[in-house]
This record gives structure tokens, C-alpha cells and sequence, in this order.
């Protein structure tokens, strides 16, 4: 067989079906699966055999492709065991697919015709002086990046040899969380009762995090927790120092 | 030229950024909202006339000097810079969150039918990304979307200045 | 405008520094150099009558515009508005504060590998982070956490929506 020699750089498995279809001047709306399905199949053999990296989507996809054949195969008006119709048309879901990602690559490209910054227009160039400024010291209040602070600890562990890898979860910033929202309130109010701080939240959730938020300030000695008699209501107080 | 349009093209030309009215409004007080308006389009017209090296445009919500589109090439050839160039992926991906956002990973693979980590990624390094916030579903996946530098990377006022999902299906079937 | 002249003009504008005649003629060859004087002189003419926000002024052996000097003023009180970034040391020390609070500052050293001290009383100055307590261990060192305002800072709704570790290799994974 003759390979083509140029051989298209394609973004994915949907995007190479799309290139398929165009070449083959198909209506996307009526694909005659096996014939896609043939040359989708030989062009990752093709891929393969240059040694490009076939992603595992592409595999997934002609499999897809090769369930819809056979499922195109069985004689159209069967029904099920059920005595239900068929679904509609095996090709559906692939349609559907195949033209939502068309509209997205649509937008990549009007995204990729405009006027870009750095590309097609500069702003003015920073000059030494206009260094100068470096702003109020006390307000930081632009919006920071929660990624970039990510980032920042990312870098610092990937650099660092310590074994005690990272572990950190939602779990435990929803508790550290609540660790923070007591302290702000008792600093407020310097003695709450049980029942007030968990006054308010619904969800048995939130109401178990608030107890392990408690247990885990008492274990700091953070808090104080105090009970009047074995059934009287329970206080919570900051720990004071002396 | 009369003294409160020297300083609002002075405010502009010495800021980093695109300068939103407002910020114009608190060093110039005195000037009502509406002057300082149109003020900021006569010169805008201005520039547009003249057709010289650079224009006054509105972009992310505010004012900013950029150099006249048609003029890039020069540029490129005095700044020695490698032009700023997205991949198709990360644009595909861009686009994907411009779109969708709030976003989350899995639709973005689930649109573009491949993983799209590494793009992901890089746009967020390059601030055209961020990160939105949580859905509130079981695994509380992060939600992403794109940021002002987003807007003024790509010259748009708003984001309501990006075609609609509409105008492209119907441009494909024109097609 | 001619076309030479508005190039000419572009690079000035894009330049960091003073562009000297010279360098402009290495973007333009077929411009003879007393030609690029001539449109130079020209151009520096219509910004000085024009007595706009800015002007072109021939220092430091090249070209530059810069703000007309009157209005310093102004451009000062817009300028010290800027809102402050945050160092990389202070992102990194918040970081691990965010992470691991309450955190004690000989556990932030030792993750950085270098003396968080100053960032810490920064970011203390700037109400990113606070002192949570103290630690019931021989010395009671200080327990730093994170503050409300770091939350609205960074635009969280409370610190689950920060991402875990797990997300951020999965996007480290595929680049």
C-alpha cells in the first residue's frame, strides 16, 4: 500500500475523524461506518509504523467505531428482547460528538485570527522608571492566582527530598477550615456553647466537621471545653495565655 | 490640548495595564463619568484617523496604546522576540473554556475527545486560565475559566465580545 | 501617515529603551538614514504642538516618549494606586501556611530551605495569615493559619476549594 506521505498533525481521534470525513466529502449527518472505520483503522496503523505516539483516545475511538459497524450490521427494524425499539441510530452519540468538537475547533480558529498581544500587537515597552512604583504597601487586594500558590508549593515539594509526601485533601481543608472559622468566631465572642457553634449547619457534614475541628483544637490546646454537670451544656473558650 | 484629555492619554500611556474608566474617575474627581467618556473616544477616534503607530483601544474592561495590528511583522523583526504562539491544542482548549466556563477537566476531554492536562496546564501558567472554584458534586472537580489577561491577549473588550456558540454552527453550515 | 513613519513610530513605542536612528535603519534599509532624521523630527514637531499626554524626546542617543513632564503629578497619584504583588518568597511561605496550617515557621523554613522570617511578618503586615496559636510542645512555638481575607484575596469560598496535591500532579503528569 502507498503511504501519504504527508501525514496531517492531528489534536485527537475526533479531530482525525473529522479529516477523514471532509476528505471523503462525506455528509456528517449519514457516515457509511465502514468505510470510516477502514481508513481510521489504517491510519493508526500508519501512525503506529512511523513510530508516532498513538494516544490511548485513539484506540478507544476505533473501537467505538468498529461497535457501531457491527451494530449497523443487525438488521434494522430487530427489537430488543424488551419489546423495545432500538435506539434511534448506533452513529448518534458519534455525530453529536463529532459537531460539538467542530464548533470548538471553529473557535479555536477565530480565537487564533485575532489580533493577538505579543504576536500582532505590542503594548508599550516597560521602561526602567516605570518600575518605580511599587505600590501601597499594606493592600495586596488585587485578585491573587490560587493556582500560582499552588504552583509555589508544588515547586517547593518536588524540589525537596523529604519523604513525607503530601498528602492533602479536601477532607482536611474542609476541617482545617472549620479549625480557622472557630478561632475567628471565639475570638470574637471568647465563649461560645457547643449548640452556638454548630447552630446553623444542616448537613450531618458540616456538623461532624465542627466536631473534629473541636477535638482536633483541644488536642492543640487551642480551646477550652468545659461541661456544667454530666447533662449541662457545654462551653467552648479560647485557651488564654498568661 | 485641554488638561484633563493630556492626563487621561498620560494616565493611559504610563499604565501597564488596560485602564478602566473608574480608575481615571479617582485621579480626575472633577470630571464627570460621562466627559471623561468622550473624552476617551475622541481620542480613540484620534488615533484612528491619524493611522499611525499605534492605536487606543478598549480591552479587558478598560484603555490601553496598542501598536496598529497591520504592523506586527515589524515589530517581530526589532524585538527579535520569538512571536508569543499558542498551540493548537492549548487554543482548542482555550477555546473550550471560554466557552463552557465555569469548565471542568472531564468536559474539556470529553469536547476535544483527548486529555487535556498538559494544555491545561500551560495555559495556566500563562494566566489565559484559572481556577474557578469547586462544583458542588460528588468529587468536587475544579472548575476552570479564563482570566482578564485572557481578554487582553486577545484584544477583546468583554467576553461578551466572542462570537456566539450560534453564529459558528451557523458559519458551518454555510460551509 | 506614511508607512515608514508609523513603523518608525511603532518601534519607539514598543521599545524599552531609547532606540537609536541606527536601529531603526536596521528594520528599514531602504530608508536612508537622513530620511528616518527628517520623519523623526517630524514626529517629536506634531507631539510637542499637539502637547498631548505624551511627548517623543531624543535621549540617551535615541528616541523614547515619555509623559510630558508637567503632568508628573498626576500620573504619580495614579501610579502609587497600583495594588502590590506578592514576592516569590511570600507566595511560596503563604503556600505552605495554606497547606500545612497550623503551621509552625521551623516546618515553613525547612520545606523552603531557607528563613521564612520576613516573608512571615509580611504576610502578618498584610493579613494574608495570622498566628492560630501556640503549640503544646517544649517552647511553644507559634501555630500560623491562613486569614479571611486570604480567602477573599484569592477569591475561594473556604480552603477546600484549594486544589489537593493529586489534582495538581495530575496536571504536572501529562506536560
Amino acid at each position: 500500500m502507498g503511504y501519504e506521505v504527508k501525514l496531517e498533525i492531528f489534536e485527537g481521534p475526533l479531530d482525525l475523524l473529522l479529516y477523514l470525513i471532509k476528505k471523503n466529502e462525506i455528509d456528517i449527518y449519514d457516515i457509511p461506518i465502514a468505510l470510516i472505520t477502514e481508513q481510521y483503522l489504517s491510519h493508526i496503523k500508519m501512525m503506529k509504523s512511523l513510530n508516532l505516539d498513538v494516544a490511548g483516545e485513539y484506540l478507544v475511538l476505533a473501537a467505538t467505531l468498529v461497535h457501531i459497524k457491527s451494530k449497523m450490521l443487525l438488521p434494522a427494524q430487530e427489537e430488543d428482547t424488551n419489546g423495545q425499539e432500538e435506539e434511534a441510530d448506533p452513529r448518534s452519540e458519534l455525530v453529536k460528538q463529532l459537531l460539538e468538537y467542530q464548533v470548538f475547533k471553529e473557535a479555536a480558529m477565530q480565537l487564533d485570527q485575532r489580533p493577538l498581544l505579543e504576536r500582532d500587537v505590542f503594548k508599550r515597552g516597560r521602561t526602567d522608571e516605570d518600575q518605580y512604583a511599587d505600590g501601597g504597601k499594606d493592600e495586596v487586594d488585587a485578585e491573587l492566582s490560587v493556582f500560582e500558590l499552588i504552583e509555589a508549593f508544588y515547586r517547593i515539594i518536588s524540589t525537596s527530598e523529604k519523604t513525607e509526601f503530601m498528602e492533602i485533601d479536601v477532607e482536611k481543608m474542609s476541617l482545617t477550615e472549620r479549625i480557622n472559622e472557630i478561632l475567628d468566631r471565639l475570638n470574637e465572642k471568647k465563649k461560645m456553647t457547643f449548640t452556638e457553634l454548630i447552630g446553623g449547619q444542616t448537613s450531618r457534614k458540616s456538623i461532624l466537621y465542627t466536631f473534629l475541628a473541636i477535638l482536633e483544637l483541644m488536642r492543640l490546646r487551642m480551646i477550652r471545653v468545659y461541661q456544667a454537670g454530666s447533662f449541662g451544656v457545654i462551653r467552648v473558650a479560647l485557651f488564654m495565655e498568661k | 490640548m485641554e488638561d484633563s484629555k493630556a492626563i487621561i492619554e498620560a494616565i493611559i500611556f504610563s499604565s501597564e495595564n488596560p485602564v478602566p474608566i473608574d480608575k481615571i474617575r479617582e485621579i480626575l474627581p472633577d470630571v464627570e463619568k460621562v466627559e471623561i467618556s468622550r473624552l476617551l473616544i475622541e481620542l480613540m477616534d484620534e488615533y484612528e484617523k491619524r493611522s499611525g503607530g499605534f492605536l487606543l483601544l478598549e480591552v479587558a474592561g478598560g484603555f490601553q496604546f496598542r501598536t496598529r495590528p497591520d504592523l506586527g511583522h515589524w515589530i517581530n523583526k526589532f524585538l527579535k522576540g520569538k512571536p508569543a504562539i499558542l498551540s493548537r491544542a492549548a487554543m482548542e482548549t482555550l477555546a473550550v473554556v471560554a466557552y463552557k466556563q465555569p469548565a471542568l477537566k472531564s468536559e474539556i476531554d470529553r469536547f476535544r475527545g483527548v486529555d487535556s492536562g498538559s494544555s491545561l496546564k500551560g495555559l495556566l501558567d500563562r494566566k489565559l486560565v484559572r481556577i474557578m472554584g469547586r462544583k458542588d458534586v460528588p468529587g468536587r472537580p475544579i472548575m476552570y475559566g479564563t482570566t482578564k489577561k485572557f481578554l487582553e491577549v486577545f484584544n477583546l473588550k468583554d467576553l461578551s465580545e466572542l462570537p456566539t456558540m450560534k453564529e459558528m454552527k451557523d458559519l458551518h453550515e454555510e460551509a
